[in-house]
């Protein structure tokens, strides 16, 4: 057996970072303009804020403008293929169990090539970060219609508008169980933030759609919701434990009924539970947009504690260890029945 | 140590194939492996081929629903399940009619009367009944009502009389077991622990076998009895019987340990190679890491993510997943990852012949991605040597840093044969070397090799990043620079290129030059053995030679291929491997002989194949 | 231009046919007692009750046991390849609308390997039926654990027992914004006629997940539920129009209140309506059987009117042909600037 | 229609090659295109070549993120887009760092000094400034500060001044249209339909161009000007300018309207391939379908569906979509089903260098797929080619009941020519037959061309089922039969042989036997026709032969190649054909010349390549 392996590396001591110690002395390539830039930003910023090790991050991603972004973070990263990062990122979080791995992927990436290995990320509840950067277009590619693009769009692929109907990342992320949900504005650096903190100090995989404007191919598209002006207006924050009112003067609030989401006075507003044990005011909640006259909700649509599969496997592996002995080489190959020739 | 004080003769032979068939309810297939384990115990050599349905449990009674199991066993060193069975257990009229065109003239053929009524017939879509319409006159009929026997032994059993019904098998092996003397410990034993929970099924199983056995005596069944002494030809050690599945699973694990790692293995399941994955996922206790992802995508980008990680990546799969990896694959090449994907080949295209054998994946191996994507190919002999190139494959990986293809088949996955327990002192480390040094650290720098340097994420002060992007040599930053893409084109194919420094040049055996060099790689090993030891007999002596590395191909083989008339590879292909040597050796004269039934070769087949090109 | 080309066959007057004559001359070859042959069966009676003519109907699969379900319908069909049939049929029935085009699938093709496609066709809203053949384990390769088993199960790849969460079927698919969404039990033969003649008259993806019993690797997996002498207490079936009630004597109902389902007495049992706006009380129900003393609702989840992909397509084509006329290849290959050479 | 009056003197010259280069974001390519246009409306000969990064806007100044379009136009034949610029446009350092090693000694280099601060020199990375270190002594530079200049030529403009400075290309454009003699009205007018709901912006725009061009007059910039005529020498005919992808696109309308059918397109969008998926959306009144699937699988299998449904199914991709791809492919071959694959390559592995090109799927197109799974592939020579072989992909489809893979590349693609328009009368059709006869119909007979009916599923009394296991010969029932089964893998790969039956053997030119046999396939057909023409003009005379059909070859190869010493195989690939054809030929010599650095053959690679074959 060989015995002169040179061994992982021991936990270390880092020193304190701070938020440009995250930056790779790569070149950003993103458009001027692009939102991907303050997503990058509010992550970089926020690992300074938590302290964690550059060593132990690691960033995955699959293809797509938003999928380089591991590239531009001084932490380890994995480029990988289109559609792919939760598989990767399952594996990884799984045998390294001491990384902390988050995901950068496109609502192309993410929900169109990537949409199966994104279901068995979520129901799996493998302890990884998404970060979904959802521009409702396929930027890399040059402005094609992607899985959230609004029916009619009219894209190189769609001349007459595209006939698909979108699929919401946050009610197909409730379709799949996925243990922690949220959904924040690439122009809302302080929301982002702290919803970033809670995905990451969620344990679980923690989905966060993010409202990113490509300014090249489908600029402004969410500024109906999000621009500055009309964003208190048309949003609704969903902060666990705070009654879910909104509106500049906060004078409007958000009361869930009888499986339906009403617009109420503050004061009648139902107290934000991201917790319980149905995902259905979540799901309510993720359905309200539609309607005439009702606000988008951000923030977390849903958090809670589930087993994860990367613990699970390791614990199995612990207690096949702790039953049978740590495997002996020996002991596999010289098992069953056997006879000896002389 | 036989068993039975039997009055009859006892005739001492060299080797016996006996083909079960019956139903896929039948349990043909346990009734074939208890044969073999007891052959094993007793220390003959051995091969099996099992041969069953793409279906669970086909209709009962009709020919595509017949399963089948044929055992060789022999005092003398084999190299095939045989050519022809010298035994045909028919346990109803569709497997008679199936089987019977292979059995040797003259052969023995065990009928199962009690399934040869008027509508089991029709099921077999036969119309005429060839226990009466003299189509069997060639063979030497044996008829037992084993349905009314199983009843009559089984009298007053609690079981059900469909329960009763499913004994029948046992009742068959314990017939053979008299005709060849065996003992029946092994599978009394047997049976005992695997329905340890249903005392009922195991008294039931037992009788059913000894009441075979004593058929064997008391009903005059058969005119003799026969012996296959133990083989002492092989060479000494202590032997298992083996399934090249198992071999290969067992495999994999030692080449981890070898190289000091710990394996993750994704995987999707997939006929016939999910016993690959199901074996790894009872390793737990060696720190194997089996998920069975949600496609084969997904499998073999985890399994990447794992050696990303710091662990061994596998993935293994059939011909229909390989070509869905191959995208991923190209990803493991680029980024220079340690990964061992292994494909058990079956029938095709597309889902073709799933649970039939077949190589025909060779060139979707060596070529079968997007670009200039190169990685070594090796593939498995016999199913004890799918433990030795499993461990070939998790070397290379390793040492090289790349994705390695290791190819196996159906007839190997599924056949069996005794294996010589290596003894871990013969078993050579390959410690895998993590880099921690961050003094001049380069992602792409390279050692004698032409391996980039390891790095765990989480050591300290080696981030960095790597992706599908081509990467400038050294730095590894994105590089679209053209010198440096054709660069890194080259050093990629250079490094597995480099591989054949490290592998042996294949050994001829048999004449150093002349007419004929019957080359092979993978399952056509055994048949061309068989063949040149058949052609021997018959006073023609051809050379033959086993490619264990099927790309690179090893050092000095042009000057081998140069001292033969004619090498003639037999391939379960269109002549895939006859392709590639023709792209190596333009000027060596490379002739082809396909087969592409989903079965092997047989050794006759060979045979006839070297004569005819000799005319003889 | 060529103009001798053999014509489509132009519409047939079928002769009504019965049962028998769906059923193809291929032996069928599932094992005794497969739950599969009762959904064969009813998929035989419903299409005679229907009168739908053989011709115009396409049996569409993947791989496993399920999908062998086309060779014994003596109709069209396409047996493909593992987990792609959405894909398939999609163009199936976009290219030849006149078909009646159904998928046959199983919870590892349909759920595991196919869950993109099963996504995209969901959200698409093509024009299809799909049965769902839910039989928590992979039957065809022999018996390992499904996206639908339950964790901890013991099979041939997790011998100590599945660490994978379970994806719920039916929430998967109110995630995915399906329009037809339906439970049903391979030995209720009443139940499956009724709903699958209820996805047969919809229009666009009706969803279908059939419990069905693996006789050999996963037999009496949904036994706790449906074997007959619990079936009335254990289930609740959702009928449109109809209160929510259940129990052998009908003596409990089931009432949907502020995001959460409850039992309650027959008389205060919710109507079910499944076209609702909001699909926030399917999603209730879809998470009930999961509260300890609740049924497991079978029946008609959803039910809306929502535009297809396959009819979108080919009014574009309509509209393009009205608008610019039918193409001409001499007009698209002259276009452009052009100049001569003499 | 020269335009202006200049005193200068005016040099006629046969051709030119000039490249612009720029940021991503300085419009380089709309440039080059207009160029382009006009010349091709002069009617000249051309050739264009647009090289981008594959970031959308890479980071401004950096020479990662410049963006180059060359052209050559000329009044004589010519084949490739040149090897050397005469003149390079440099917006700023990182353009001119990037590509001034290229530039003719003694060429042309108008650089915008606008862009020349410490700090875009900064962001090229350049330490020094070339402009003032004498690394240019070796050219003309003629430096203008573009910036400033299109500032004053838009003096009152109501745009801001970022939007002004994007006219900066038009003021590039209106100069080398000056230098050139060539007319503006082809771009004002282009500019007045393009932003026509921007009426600011078409005026800023057209002012930049004529501001360009009275520079040239004004300034005194140049010594001369020069002129390249009408080239008369093309074959007579109506001519438009096109690019690979367009011709494709409309081949493939062009195909299917012959066939008697409509096409589904299944596709899902990557570069270099997505214009097709993009063109043929834009074909509705033709009855297209397209489907923007939502993965290069489900994208191949709904093109098959669609071939199922009585459609021409088609699906585009480049290749790692190709790899996923396969499976699908593999299906369809089972099937029997028409269905055309196109493969747009690019730089590989993996991701690679997607803008870049690349003829390195060969191999995969031929042989990437599990088992024996045989299909035609063919490959576009140019731009305009593309148009004849995707008409020819979907005959070959048609008729034989099969996938075809049509093999293009990035550089083709993207490049241009002119096309010479066919009449519809030179256009054959190959009506697609659709089986409705009820009687004695076997979904799996075979008609002379080896192919079976094709049915639309509708049809009354043809109901059968298809799928991916193996199936009968004749009633394509499923069987798991070993002679079924071989002859079935054998009649697939004749059915594919037989394709040769349909296609010529490809006309030699140049010298009917000798030394050298310059042999091409895809691309590289101009770049060999350049090297041929240069060689015979320095008195070497080889013959040159290009292949369309690239799996199965042609009839009649061996006895072309025997007539040559040596076949020499330049390929952008590490040489894929070669190992193709030593499998078909071994008694050839075949050399190959491999390059692969995401660029096509220059000429003079080729001709210093022949020159040392021969000792020269
Ligand atoms: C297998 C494969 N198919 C297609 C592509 C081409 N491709 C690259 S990125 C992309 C989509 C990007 O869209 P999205 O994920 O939304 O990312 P964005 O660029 O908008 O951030 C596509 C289709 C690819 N690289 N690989
Ligand atoms: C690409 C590919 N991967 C894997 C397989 C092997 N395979 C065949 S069926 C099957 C799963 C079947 O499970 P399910 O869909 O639940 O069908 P069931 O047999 O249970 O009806 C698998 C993994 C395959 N045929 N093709
Ligand atoms: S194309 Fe759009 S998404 Fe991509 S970098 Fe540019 S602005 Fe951002
Ligand atoms: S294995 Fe299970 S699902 Fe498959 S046919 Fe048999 S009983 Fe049915
Ligand atoms: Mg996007
Ligand atoms: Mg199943």
């Amino acid at each position: 057996m060989p015995d002169d392996i040179v061994p992982t590396t021991t936990a270390p001591k880092p020193a304190p970072l701070d938020k440009k110690a995250y930056k790779s002395d790569q070149e950003v390539r993103w458009c001027p303009g692009c939102g991907d830039y303050s997503i990058l930003n509010a992550v970089q910023q926020l690992l300074a804020q938590l302290g964690v090790p550059r060593h132990q991050l690691c960033f995955v991603s699959g293809i797509g403008c938003s999928s380089r972004f591991p590239y531009y973070m001084n932490t380890y990263g994995l480029h990988s293929i289109h559609g792919r990062a939760p598989a990767f990122a399952t594996a990884i979080k799984t045998a390294n169990p001491e990384l902390q791995v988050w995901i950068a992927t496109g609502d192309g990436d993410g929900l169109s090539i990537g949409g199966n290995h994104m279901l068995h990320l979520l129901r799996r509840n493998i302890d990884v970060k998404v970060l979904l950067f959802n521009n409702q277009i396929y930027g890399l590619t040059k402005g094609q219609y992607s899985p959230t693009s609004p029916p009619g769009l009219k894209t190189k692929t769609s001349p007459m508008g595209s006939v698909d109907r979108a699929v919401d990342p946050i009610r197909f992320a409730l379709g799949c169980g996925a243990t922690f949900i949220a959904r924040t504005i690439d122009t809302h650096q302080k929301h982002m933030l702290a919803v970033l903190e809670a995905a990451a100090k969620h344990k679980g995989t923690a989905f966060v759609e993010i409202f990113q404007n490509c300014v090249i191919f489908n600029d402004g598209c969410f500024d109906e919701v999000i621009e500055r002006s009309v964003r208190d207006d048309k949003t609704v924050d969903l902060i666990p434990g705070k009654p879910l009112v909104y509106g500049k003067q906060l004078d409007k609030g958000i009361k869930i009924d009888a499986a339906e989401a009403r617009v109420v006075a503050p004061a009648e507003a139902t107290s934000w539970d991201p917790s319980t044990r149905s995902a259905a005011a979540a799901f309510v909640l993720s359905e309200m947009a539609e309607q005439p006259g009702s606000p988008t909700p951000i923030g977390i649509f849903r958090s809670i504690q589930s087993p994860t599969f990367d613990e699970g496997m390791n614990k199995q592996v612990q207690a096949a260890v702790a039953k049978r002995g740590p495997g002996k080489l020996q002991d596999l190959i010289w098992s069953g029945d056997k006879w000896d020739v002389k | 140590m036989p068993q039975s004080t039997s009055e009859l003769p006892l005739q001492l032979i060299d080797s016996v194939v006996i083909r079960f068939a019956g139903d896929s309810g039948d349990g043909m297939q346990i009734t074939g492996s208890q044969f073999t384990h007891t052959a094993a115990l007793f220390g003959n050599d051995l091969a099996t081929f099992p041969d069953f349905p793409a279906e669970i449990r086909a209709p009962a009674g009709t020919q595509p629903g017949v399963s089948g199991f044929q055992i060789r066993f022999a005092s003398s060193d084999i190299h095939t399940p045989g050519d022809a069975p010298d035994v045909l257990v028919a346990m109803n009229p569709a497997a008679l009619a199936v089987n019977i065109k292979d059995l040797k003239p003259g052969g023995i053929v065990i009928v199962n009367t009690g399934q040869f009524g008027d509508s089991d017939l029709a099921k077999a879509r036969l119309t005429s009944n060839p226990l009466k319409d003299h189509s069997l006159d060639a063979y030497r009929v044996i008829e037992i009502d084993i349905n009314k026997r199983v009843i009559e032994a089984l009298a007053g059993s609690t079981l059900s009389p469909k329960e009763v019904q499913r004994c029948k098998n046992f009742y068959t092996l314990g017939l053979m077991y008299w005709l060849y003397n065996r003992d029946m410990e092994p599978t009394l034993k047997w049976l005992a622990e695997k329905f340890a929970k249903e005392p009922a099924m195991v008294e039931a199983n037992q009788k059913a076998l000894r009441a075979g056995f004593n058929a064997g005596d008391i009903q005059e069944l058969f005119q003799g009895r026969f012996e296959v002494p133990k083989c002492d030809v092989l060479p000494p050690g202590t032997y298992r019987n083996i399934m090249g599945n198992q071999a290969l699973s067992m495999g994999l694990v030692a080449g981890a340990e070898l190289a000091g790692l710990k394996i993750f293995i994704g995987s999707y399941p997939i006929t016939p190679a999910s016993p690959i994955l199901e074996s790894l996922a009872g390793y737990k206790q060696f720190g194997v890491l089996s998920m069975q992802a949600e496609d084969e995508i997904a499998a073999v980008c985890a399994a990447i993510g794992g050696s990303y990680a710091g662990h061994l990546g596998v993935t293994s799969t059939s011909g229909p997943g390989l070509a869905l990896k191959q995208e991923g694959i190209g990803l493991a090449i680029a980024i220079e990852l340690p990964l061992v994907i292994v494909n058990v080949q079956r029938g095709g295209p597309s889902t073709g012949l799933p649970t039939k054998t077949e190589q025909a994946d060779l060139l979707q191996a060596i070529f079968g991605r997007n670009s200039e994507a190169w990685l070594p190919v090796i593939a498995c002999a016999t199913p004890s040597d799918s433990f030795d190139c499993a461990v070939e494959a998790c070397r290379i990986a390793v040492q090289y840093m790349t994705p390695v293809i290791l190819l196996s088949d159906g007839y190997i996955a599924n056949g069996s044969e005794p294996w010589r327990l290596p003894k871990l002192e013969e078993l050579k480390s390959f410690p895998a070397r993590f880099r921690t040094e961050v003094e001049n650290f380069l992602p792409y720098d390279r050692n004698a090799d032409l391996a980039r340097p390891w790095v765990k994420p989480g050591t300290v002060g080696l981030e960095h990043r790597v992706g599908g992007l081509e990467k400038a040599h050294l730095t590894g930053h994105i590089s679209y620079d053209a010198e440096n893409h054709e660069f890194m084109v080259n050093m990629r194919a250079a490094k597995v290129m480099k591989v054949r420094d490290s592998i042996p040049t294949p050994k001829v055996e048999g004449p150093a030059r002349g007419e004929v060099l019957l080359l092979g790689w993978g399952s056509t090993y055994g048949s061309i053995w068989g063949a040149q030891e058949m052609l021997a007999e018959q006073g023609i002596e051809v050379a033959r030679m086993h490619l264990r590395h099927v790309w690179p191909l090893p050092h000095g083989l042009d000057e081998i291929f140069a001292r033969y008339k004619t090498v003639l590879v037999p391939e379960m292909n269109l002549g895939q491997l006859v392709r590639v040597l023709r792209g190596e050796f333009p000027q060596r004269n490379f002739v082809s002989y396909p087969k592409v039934q989903g079965l092997p070769f047989r050794v006759h087949e060979l045979v006839a194949k070297v004569k005819s090109l000799l005319g003889r």
